[in-house]
């Protein structure tokens, strides 16, 4: 295992300090919880919007706190779901009395710590209502699911969600086009290299040199199929194939691209699945509506790249359209 | 001993926390085979956390020290392992609540509640390869235990016994749904972590009562 | 060689069409040329900043054209100048009359070819001058400079020169800033794996499992020394030290930190690589007035970080805190 | 022969390009001892685009196929080289300019013109392992050539051998600075890939001749 880090144990806090030393205009501390908070909230009137989970996937999920994003999160340790008391104290911080929704990808350790601290939560009088998203096409079932994973597709939900909440909108409505979004996005990933997780010190499976797994979690947790390596073409138009048919997107629908990267691969190679991406949408007259590319959602130092796409209506265009100005998703 | 007293309850407490720590490693490898090789972690940080507020968890009451540890062991561990463990204790201790004295009827009321809270939480059940497939049969031996009049020493025994007889048959589960699901096949001749660390359990209560 | 691409000798223009695909609104591109033009651009009376340079350092370089930065960017293959004319139709398309500044790294290739295109652009009566950033203070001659090399301080050197420019200062004006920029800045980087050319189709160098190399170049040429894996604070201490001692940033200077990944190294380990660089700098008096932490200067998949300290006088801190709408860059 | 046409510039030209394209991984390999393994790739794609315009180098004038030859490579390689090659050519084609006839005295002037072109271009000089360590010997011999009228045939023969011997002592050189001085001691023993294709070239002037 070869990593800039200090110690194994250390790579949570280290992080944490790092952030708050890059970001004091964006974020603060809570005492004793590893949980990152907007500098401005809780923001008078305004519904918080949490998100929380393992830490690994940087820069999700505290590197989208900011002006029409999250007002707060909290980490766990690398993959794994913070514990209730943590998710209950980035909730207080983000309530100014209109409630909180909290972003919760379908991990079961992020489901159970989360429902606890929502239940925590109520003898606090802090309104808290959750959105579960699953919007990995790939399995039914994984690792630490029952029913699909939460992967890059939760960007949007912090975008359209923060953007409501922004708009001075209620909890019940945050919630609603947050609920929106996940029944309107499809994602898939596909790894070339496996990751390292600090405290295990050795990756967890392998691949050999000519190994793609399609359909990869963002933990490392198998996907569909291993294969050979083919061009970026073809393994564009598998993940677009199976993400189109899924919704299924249809010709006339508008959409949002999302072109994530892993944690490896170099942005050159992204722009070049996303070339596919838009030749493909095109043949099948899907309207790109807005695309982003870059690392959104990581799994450490794993090479590899998911796609995501939101259909988009009225209502979520001037959401997703909305300025943010968060440590890592800015739009003017 | 007809009866655990409070203090006993905590003795358990911190032997089942020494047992566990002793078998991180071991815990980690059977995870690694169907999961992410960090249960023998996760829950080893929990105990540690426990093993930390023992002092603390003097009372009369025996809930007291089980729902503190429960709550000590969702606060430090976390992942999917922690709200369960967690729950387990928290459960067990509502169950007790300001009860001194813990007999068999006791005993099983409290696995039995342990046992609604992990399914309730958990969204599983018996046959999804998981610590319910050592929690429920020793629950439903303590049941029968309670309802045979049976002693502490034998109801534990027998709970101890369907707990290991449990996580044995959990080698020979495919799961349907859950994490063990897409494993699949390859699930096979696999013990589950979590149901290994409850058979650890009910086996500190039988030995302590010996 | 695992990578997704298509062909080793189609990952430019690939990468090109990707990135118009995804960016419409911020770029388009020259036809014939490989130059990615802000869609804005010529803006009428703005002196134009361009900058160029081989593919595989992205979002380095076309990823910085928008607002208050980039006007346009030509882009090489992997690692390899652009041709003088790609240079020139780069300049001609930013160019509004008000002259063109031609930020360069200092590479033997790109000297030499934007130095021909400067003179070429004579002829097509398009005023033209050139700033060489040279911020890498690990070794003074490499595999393609006489002299030092120029890394992800440029950055900072498109930032300040573009918002002069967009402030509207003449081309000398702007020049002169730029020259600051690259007087006040400096930088080192580390590396913990090599890359991979695609047309060479294998890295051009080893390093052990424990291994990492200190100054490493951003196309993989040796820096300093080789050394055994340590902490992430005792690589942080090294570079630091080097950058500080070279210009040197005194007790009371006020800085601009950037933390850049070379491309494979999660965001994690940069802040984390941050918390000490912020740690140092309060030791020594030094006060950080911004961070930046990301991928900024990258080479293609290599692992590993580099860190620059740029000295800040009351005018580079207003330049650099003027907002920018770059692709890849964006400050509100 | 006496005097090359301008029609044997560009035969000249066009074998060049083709002995180019022969050696593009000898190139490749001799760079990549000392760089980046780049430069027969490089250079190879310059002779390609050269051999595409070999139809429109006609002319009466000698200066106006090696400008265009010049003018080509720099368009078409990139890198380093790419204007250091392109400006060996466009320096000697407009040293020879509206010339109808290349004699010893032309060649001698051409090639000046493409040293000291490349010399202000790459800020470096004799000694820094670089293709200047090819022509400027080879520069000089033709130089002397002339002096002493000797025939085509000759001053080719020796200009060819100088950067011949003058690509052998790359072999000895540490660089002082740019880029072979970096790799330092390392670098001994190892002959420069720019400094080669120089040689090539008059290589094949030499062959031309005789
Ligand atoms: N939904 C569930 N219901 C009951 N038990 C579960 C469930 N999910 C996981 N477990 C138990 O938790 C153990 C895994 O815990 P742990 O490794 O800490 O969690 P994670 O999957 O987050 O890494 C399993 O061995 C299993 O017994
Ligand atoms: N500054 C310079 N002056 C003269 N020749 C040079 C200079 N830099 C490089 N060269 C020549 O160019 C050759 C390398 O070319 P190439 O590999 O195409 O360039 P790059 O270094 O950009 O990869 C060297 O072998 C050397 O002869
Ligand atoms: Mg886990
Ligand atoms: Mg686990
Ligand atoms: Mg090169
Ligand atoms: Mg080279």
């Amino acid at each position: 295992m070869k990593k800039i880090i200090n110690a194994p144990d250390h790579v949570l806090q280290d992080m944490l300090t790092g952030m708050v030393a890059a970001h004091p205009d964006y974020v603060r501390k809570l005492p004793d919880y590893n949980c990152l908070v907007n500098r401005l909230s809780p923001i008078a009137g305004k519904v918080g919007i949490i998100s929380g989970g393992g830490s690994g996937h940087e820069p999700a999920h505290a590197g989208f706190i900011g002006k029409g994003m999250l007002d707060a999160a909290c980490i766990g340790n690398v993959f794994s779901s913070p514990t209730p008391d943590h998710f209950l104290e980035a909730a207080k911080a983000a309530d100014s009395g209109a409630g909180v929704l909290m972003v919760i990808k379908n991990y079961s350790g992020d489901l159970m710590n989360s429902q606890m601290a929502e239940e925590m939560a109520e003898f606090e009088d802090v309104k808290v209502a959750r959105v579960i998203v699953d919007d990995d096409v790939a399995v039914k079932n994984s690792t630490y699911t029952t029913g699909r994973r939460g992967i890059a597709g939760t960007i949007f939900v912090h975008k359209i969600a923060g953007a409501m909440a922004a708009r001075g909108a209620d909890l019940a409505e945050v919630k609603r086009v947050a609920e929106k979004t996940v029944a309107n996005v499809r994602s898939m990933g596909m790894a070339l290299t496996p990751c390292i997780v600090p405290i295990a010190g050795k990756a967890n499976f392998h691949l050999a040199d000519d190994e793609v797994e399609i359909g990869m979690g963002i933990h490392g947790e198998p996907g569909i199929n291993r294969c050979k390596i083919t061009t970026a073409d073809e393994i564009t138009s598998v993940l677009l194939e199976k993400i189109i048919t899924d919704l299924p997107f249809a010709k006339g629908d508008e959409v949002a691209v999302l072109v994530n990267g892993l944690g490896a691969t170099p942005l050159m190679e992204l722009y070049i699945v996303n070339k596919k991406v838009s030749e493909i949408c095109a043949e099948r007259g899907i309207k790109i509506y807005r695309t982003y590319v870059g690392e959104y959602m990581t799994a450490l130092e794993m090479a590899g790249a998911s796609i995501s796409l939101l259909r988009l209506d009225g209502e979520l265009k001037s959401l997703l359209d909305a300025p943010a100005d968060s440590i890592a998703f800015k739009q003017f | 001993m007809d009866k655990l007293a409070a203090v006993d309850v905590v003795n358990i407490i911190a032997e089942f926390s020494k047992v566990i720590i002793a078998n991180r490693d071991y815990l980690n490898e059977l995870d690694g085979k169907l999961g992410d090789a960090d249960f023998g972690t996760s829950i080893c940080a929990g105990c540690c956390a426990v093993e930390k507020i023992i002092p603390e968890l003097g009372s009369t009451k025996t809930g007291f020290a089980l729902g503190k540890t429960g709550t000590t062991l969702v606060k430090s561990m976390g992942g999917a392992s922690g709200p369960l463990f967690g729950t387990i204790f928290m459960k067990a201790g509502k169950a007790l609540g300001e009860t001194t004295e813990v007999g068999v009827q006791e005993l099983a009321n409290m696995f039995a509640a342990s046992l609604s809270g992990v399914k309730t939480l958990g969204k599983s059940d018996v046959g999804d390869k998981t610590l319910i497939d050592a929690l429920a049969p020793a629950s439903i031996a303590l049941e029968a235990a309670a309802a045979n009049n049976s002693s502490l020493q034998v109801a534990l025994a027998n709970a101890s016994a369907a707990a290991a007889q449990g996580v044995e048959d959990t080698k020979n589960l495919v799961a349907n749904r859950g994490r063990a699901h897409y494993v699949g096949e390859r699930a096979l001749g696999h013990q589950d972590a979590g149901a290994t660390a409850i058979q650890m359990l009910f086996k500190v209560f039988a030995d302590y009562v010996n």
